[in-house]
């Protein structure tokens, strides 16, 4: 037994060899196909994110199959990759992508990996653009590294500015340890909130944490009257759960990453007052809208992976765009070089996007001087869009 | 003849091969293009090699002196920290530190020597810290050691466990933000330039780790494996001992950590989990618990296999093989149930306690052909004295089963007082003490 | 009873072991005198195993203390808890309360071997006595690994040593099996000469005969009287076969229940009632 | 001073229950097999998911009862394929085995979910909020302690007075000479599954209630938490796991509140090496002595 056992093992390891070695060659050789990567988690922390990005980029990918590049048509094949919402795993995860040959890399979801990736795709020379990673640290120093989105000093403001405009003057801010995009976010966001002459309280919570009654109950006992929490969709669910269970009693106020149908199913019907800033307004472009959510519909593990229900995440709206961007970086390299289209980026310009017209500045990220503030409707269980803010 | 081989020729033999497999790195990370998939294998020979260090270092703790510890990610991880904080390049402060200030230590190693040394410079600046990274992580393990080694095997396992956990929590530490950047990436530390650096860095860790092995030292370790109470009669201090190999295997793991930094580009304190000791502690049993060279090929194969050949089943297209149920998260599961059945039909992992050696590689090469003609009847021999085996077990079993209730009714009588109880030869043997 | 002239080499005073409520050695007092082959016998469960370890370090005695060779090295009182529950005699006798690992017993010549052998199963037979050797090398660890001169010669005089002791017990021809693959006399021969391997002056062999046919036996007693004179030892030895004990030993020592009952030569014990009495039992 | 410190200790108290409940299958199979058993807190986290699954087609009641089947059976399982087979072996081999289950485990849940987070589902009557003083606060938090004593008494109970509770603590105190004695080893390993298993189902029913995401990881933490109560208690001893669970619960709680939010988890381990260093038979452990 032992031995037919330890055969078989071997006998599977050989062949995963072969696959190994194999598969590579057999896919690299398609003449009319483009590969664009997707580098996004599919699992971990942001799983639910990473997969409601990868959302847009599929319905995109369905809407717009092929590319003209150059004066040949290319299919385009979206080659995904789950770099596991972890640091480590992101590195291998990006090297996989590169090692297969793609042109352009669209992700991440979460700063942290996109950072960890940032200097693999600078080595390969791979162009990699950003969706919804809002960190500056991801496109700072990294030529290879675009992004569509606004930035988080930019959003810290933005959310400062609102607090302070709203009457808030003492923040309780939460992030998670060793989460970038957190810690990021609440940094800018302290900066703003104190030179408005603000107070914060600042705490964190460690990985895997998910009782956060003592983090409500900080708030309430320091006496702050706006609880800040731009953390992932995971951990934001358990703290609308706490807030109403201690009747928090003062709003909650998060960054993009709560622009998700995860917070309103989870504060449908609970006495909580939460309010984001977002890259989309949903409504923005029914068009848009309304295709993809007949696409969702038809399409069980789409509508799956967005939880269940047909509601957009501003994120799928960006992975769309992402998509859109990737194809005219394409045309105007008119080549499948990774090379070229690194070289066409800088000077790229695309308008009739979803989420709003994306050029890039010298350190490749998208001139956005706009987010949309939005709250949430207990009663229904939608978004409502309340403004526009700017920084200023 | 495979006999005769002397100990020139085999060392002759031996280095060719390094050298070699050296060179073949080397050539393949600067001739193989990034979009090849052959790229992969350079990647999981680098990542390979760092783990195949850092099993390794847990082998001499776990393998060969008995001491079952679950901290190698959290020395691993001071490792990573030190060797990043002190190469991070000056201009680069600022904006890695941006939140604390370009943070306090404004300097980097490498810069300055290779200021004052060129390209040696260069290299010794990465050389320091890593060793640094290997001497800092040695003292805390030394300080850890000293009330934590004098536990039973499986409260030094959690012991060990929860100190990687407060090392963790610590280095993420808002306070310590100005030195460790808190909960932010490190990044833009000087990293090596091709995989030939970490394969040459762990070769050598691991040869050293060899060494020891098979000097005195490493003998009183096995003893202490083998049997703490008669080593500790044949005057084997026990804990200085213990402390030895704790420290020496949290060195290297250190060094590791500094590898692995260098690797992955970023370094973050939070993916130092107890998930990864567990990821290094199955390599360690995939290879076999006492073979180093188990262990290297346990990293290798465990590499190539999470990082490469099997994403294909998260992909959904595996071998040809396309299917609905691939779907991410399938690779892992496969991988599980691969780490179950080596731990659970194949305990003794590839090598066993064996190392490798040219006269047993050898020979093996030399019998294949005739192990496979032999093996049909082999598997029916096997067969037939399973059955046997397992007839003589029911018997066993059978009179084990009398022994006990006669011994019940003798002890309900008092009888057994005075009269020994009858011991059969399946009675289960448990050993708490796990000798 | 004839004073013995002899110097005492190793010397328990009035030691007591109490697990619990349990009073495993109870007053034990026995002297080693230089170059005598001493035995300690009872029925089982009489306390020997304990009073062995109480003398290497492997258990704190509760009360009274070992002298080697004229120091003491091992004393204790009842302390704590067990100041109340303590049921030997002696209590306030000792004041000190000094400990020593099995580690540094050995270093001062006590080695001994187990009931149940305790061969290091990984080893061959050669490493299973060069790890006792080990103790005695002075080179770091450092130079150890890194194969120093120092290092190298102390490895190889080690090796030779051990293969000079390996062909004193007649294990020479084995020296590279696995210890564990020996048969059981053999393992029993190569436990004792392990022991020997740290240089001690003072042996205890806790029961060295076991599981043996008279031949071995015989052969077993022959050994033991030889390498006391080789290597100029005193020997403590637990023995349940009466042949082997009253064959070698020169003083015996019977224990019953953790008491002492009695001792003195051998045609003594052989003519003590009490002795007759703790092993073929009493009217209970 | 009371009004501030109220909610933490609630919630200290709650989630020390919960914890206590998962404790006691770490403690008791620890006591026999002198394993720790690192796929419970797995087993914990997957009774979670299953409700998840099963409340989508069945009613409440019902789903309770056939979680804790399930846990049952998972927990049996994983006892006589993954454990059995290596109780002779190495302590090492079987440590290792479990953590191994531990792996699959959670990456199986991985696959299953997808790696997001399920929300788990409302049960009103448990979260129900209420008002104690100043604390706002689930009736979860109430009834969890109350839940946690009576069951934690039954336990007693059943292992003081019946048949099968001798022979567990016969076995606990001497394996091979049990085996001698004739009684069932097997059957009385099943039966420490079985409770345990029981146990750490309901508790998580109370958790996820509390705490209403479940991922893979989700019993990571509980259960090496739980399984640091049980040392803090004394291993082996059930109401030793369920004070030592309690005490991690509040001081938890109580260090957050205090700002050290950072550390909270750390602390665990520290206060687990501080017992260790000082009493390393934990509160209401019992001393065994090697046998040489």
């Amino acid at each position: 037994m032992k031995k037919i056992l330890v055969l078989a093992l071997s006998l599977v390891l050989a062949m995963l060899a072969l696959a190994g070695c194999g598969g590579g060659s057999g896919s690299g050789g398609g003449g009319d196909t483009v590969k664009i990567g997707v580098f996004e988690p599919a699992s971990g922390d942001n799983g639910a994110g990473g997969k409601q990005e990868i959302l847009g980029m599929e319905y995109a990918n369905e809407m717009t199959p092929t590319v003209t590049i150059g004066d040949k048509e290319y299919n385009v094949e979206l080659v995904k990759v789950d770099n596991e919402s972890d640091n480590s795993k992101a590195v291998t995860a990006a090297q996989n992508l590169v090692s297969q040959n793609v042109s352009v890399v669209l992700g991440s979801y979460g700063s942290g990996v996109s950072i960890a990736a940032a200097d693999v795709f600078a080595d390969a020379g791979m162009p990699a653009i950003g969706v919804s990673c809002t960190n500056p640290q991801v496109t700072a120093d990294c030529e290879q590294y675009f992004r569509i989105c606004f930035l988080d000093p930019f959003q810290g403001t933005v959310l400062a500015n609102y607090a302070w405009e709203s009457g808030c003057k003492k923040a309780y801010c939460l992030s998670k340890l060793g989460d970038d995009y957190s810690v990021g976010l609440v940094n800018y966001f302290v900066e703003a909130f104190k030179e408005l002459g603000g107070e914060v309280v600042e705490e964190q919570f460690p990985d895997k944490n998910s009782d956060f009654t003592s983090y409500v109950a900080n708030a309430k006992n320091k006496g702050c009257d706006v609880f800040f929490a731009p953390v992932s969709t995971e951990a934001a669910a358990l703290i609308i759960d706490q807030a109403e269970a201690q009747a928090l009693g003062m709003p909650i106020l998060a960054g993009d990453t709560w622009d998700s149908n995860v917070i309103t199913d989870a504060a449908k019907g609970k006495n909580v007052d939460i309010t984001v800033t977002t890259f989309y307004q949903e409504g923005g472009n029914p068009e848009f809208d309304e295709g993809i959510k007949e696409w969702m519909e038809n399409n069980s593990t789409a509508m799956t992976n967005n939880g269940g229900n047909t509601d957009l995440a501003a994120v799928t709206a960006l992975g769309y765009d992402a998509y859109f961007v990737a194809l005219e970086a394409l045309k105007a390299a008119g080549s499948t070089d990774p090379a070229d289209v690194l070289a066409a980026l800088p000077s790229l310009k695309v308008s009739g996007l979803v989420c709003g017209d994306v050029s890039f500045n010298e350190t490749g990220d998208a001139n956005k001087t706009e987010a949309f503030v939005k709250h949430c409707n207990t009663e229904s269980g939608a978004w409502e869009f309340v403004k526009t803010q700017s920084a200023e | 003849m495979v006999n005769t081989m002397n100990k020139k020729t085999k060392s002759v033999l031996s280095v060719a091969v390094i050298l070699l497999f050296l060179i073949l790195v080397y050539l393949g990370d600067t001739v193989i293009p990034a979009g090849s998939n052959w790229k992969m294998l350079i990647t999981v020979i680098e990542k390979g090699s760092i783990y195949a260090l850092v099993a390794a270092s847990m082998n001499l703790l776990n393998g060969f002196t008995g001491l079952f510890s679950l901290g190698q990610a959290g020395f691993m991880l001071i490792g990573a920290y030190t060797y990043a904080i002190f190469t991070i390049p000056a201009a680069s402060h600022d904006a890695v530190y941006q939140y604390f200030e370009g943070g306090v230590i404004k300097w980097s190693l490498v810069e300055m020597l290779e200021g004052s040394l060129g390209v040696f410079g260069h290299y010794l600046g990465m050389l320091i810290p890593m060793l640094g990274a290997g001497l800092i992580v040695a003292v805390i393990a030394f300080l850890i050691g000293i009330p934590v080694l004098r536990l039973k095997s499986d409260y030094l396992a959690i012991a060990t466990l929860g100190f990687a956990e407060i090392l963790r929590a610590f280095f993420q530490w808002n306070t310590l933000g100005p030195v460790t950047n808190g909960s932010n990436v490190l990044r833009k530390y000087t990293t090596y330039g091709n995989a030939i650096f970490p394969v040459l860095i762990a070769g050598i860790c691991i040869a050293i780790i060899v060494l020891l092995i098979n000097s005195t030292y490493g003998r009183a370790f096995r003893a202490i494996r083998d049997d703490e109470i008669a080593a500790e009669a044949m005057g084997i201090n026990l804990f200085k001992h213990k402390e030895i190999s704790f420290v020496i295997s949290s060195f290297f793991a250190g060094i590791s950590g500094a590898l692995l930094a260098m690797f992955q580009t970023t370094i973050n304190a939070t993916p130092f989990n107890t998930v990864m000791t567990y990821e290094i502690l199955l390599i360690v049993v995939i290879g076999g618990i006492g073979s180093i060279t188990g262990s290297v090929i346990g990293a290798f194969l465990f590499t190539a296999a999470s990082e490469w050949w099997l994403r294909g089943l998260d992909a959904g297209r595996w071998l040809g093989i396309s299917a609905t149920f691939m779907r991410p998260g399938f690779r892992k599961v496969v991988f599980a149930v691969l780490i179950m059945l080596i731990v659970l039909f194949y305990s003794r992992g590839i090598m066993g306690d064996k190392e490798f050696s040219w006269e047993s590689f050898l020979g093996w090469c030399k019998n294949l052909p005739a192990n496979l003609k032999a093996w049909p009847e082999k598997r029916k021999a096997k067969a037939a004295a399973k059955r046997e085996a397992k007839e003589a077990k029911a018997a066993a079993k059978a009179r084990a089963k009398e022994a006990a209730e006669s011994n019940a009714a003798r002890m309900a009588s008092g009888e057994a007082l005075f009269t020994p109880l009858e011991v059969s030869d399946t009675v289960m043997v448990f050993d708490k003490e796990g000798k | 009873m004839a004073e013995d002239k002899r110097e005492v080499v190793l010397r328990l005073s009035d030691i007591t072991m109490q697990f619990g409520g349990v009073v495993a050695v109870d007053n034990l007092n026995l002297d080693v005198h230089k170059n005598e082959i001493v035995g300690l016998i009872g029925p089982n469960g009489a306390g020997k195993t304990t009073a062995f370890n109480c003398i290497t370090g492997v258990y704190e005695p509760t009360n009274g203390s070992v002298e080697i060779n004229g120091e003491v090295v091992i004393e204790n009182h009842p302390q704590g808890k067990m100041k109340d529950a303590y049921k030997g005699k002696n209590a306030g006798k000792y004041t000190k309360a000094i400990t020593m690992l099995p580690d540094k017993v050995t270093k001062l010549g006590v080695a001994r071997t187990f009931q149940n052998i305790r061969l290091f199963k990984g080893m061959t037979v050669i490493e299973n006595v060069m790890v006792a050797m080990h103790m005695n090398q002075t080179e770091s660890v450092f130079g150890a690994t890194f194969r120093s001169k120092k290092a190298r010669a102390e490895e190889k005089a080690m090796r030779e040593e051990a293969a000079e002791l390996l062909k004193k017990v007649d294990l020479y021809e084995n020296r590279n099996d696995l210890a564990t693959s020996l048969p059981y006399g053999k393992q029993r021969h190569l436990e004792i000469a392990r022991a020997l391997a740290t240089h001690p002056t003072i042996l205890l062999l806790d029961e060295p005969a076991a599981g043996m046919n008279p031949q071995e036996s015989d052969d077993l007693m022959k050994f033991i009287g030889r390498i006391r004179d080789e290597f100029d030892l005193s020997i403590l030895m637990i023995e349940h076969h009466m042949q082997v004990i009253m064959g070698i030993c020169e003083h015996i020592y019977v224990l019953n229940y953790g008491g002492q009952i009695a001792d003195g030569t051998p045609a003594e014990i052989q003519a003590n009632p009490a002795v007759i009495e703790a092993y073929l039992g009493g009217d209970e | 001073m009371l009004q501030t410190w109220l909610p933490y200790i609630l919630a200290g108290i709650a989630v020390g229950g919960q914890y206590a409940l998962i404790a006691i299958g770490y403690t008791m199979v620890y006591g026999i097999l002198r394993l720790i058993n690192f796929a419970h807190g797995d087993v914990f986290m997957w009774s979670g998911l299953i409700m998840v699954y099963l409340i989508t087609v069945l009613p409440l009641w019902a789903s309770v009862i056939l979680v804790i089947i399930f846990a049952i059976i998972l927990g049996t399982t994983i006892e006589k394929v993954a454990y059995r087979p290596l109780r002779s072996a190495p302590r090492m081999s079987i440590m290792i085995s479990a953590i191994g289950v531990s792996y699959l485990l959670q990456n199986f849940a991985l696959y299953i979910t997808g790696g997001l987070t399920k929300t788990y589902p409302a049960i009103n009557f448990l979260q129900k909020t209420v008002k104690i003083g100043s604390a706002t606060t689930k009736m979860v938090t109430l009834i969890t302690p109350i839940l946690t004593i009576v069951l934690v008494v039954l336990l007693v109970m059943l292992i003081k007075y019946t048949k099968i509770g001798m022979a567990m603590r016969a076995v606990s105190r001497d394996f091979e000479t049990s085996s001698l004695m004739g009684i069932d080893i097997n059957r009385v390993i099943t039966v420490t599954f079985v409770i345990g298993c029981a146990l750490a189902a309901i508790g998580s029913v109370l958790y996820f209630s509390n705490y209403t995401g479940i991922n893979p990881m989700s019993g990571a933490m509980p259960g090496l938490k739980a399984f640091v109560a049980a040392v803090f208690g004394g291993i082996g001893s059930v109401p030793g796991a369920v004070v030592g669970a309690f005490v991690i619960g509040v001081c938890e709680n109580l260090i957050k509140g205090a700002g050290w939010t950072t550390f909270s988890d750390a602390f665990t381990f520290v206060l687990l090496i501080v017992i260790l260093m000082v009493k390393p038979t934990g509160l209401f452990g019992e001393k065994n002595i090697d046998k040489v």
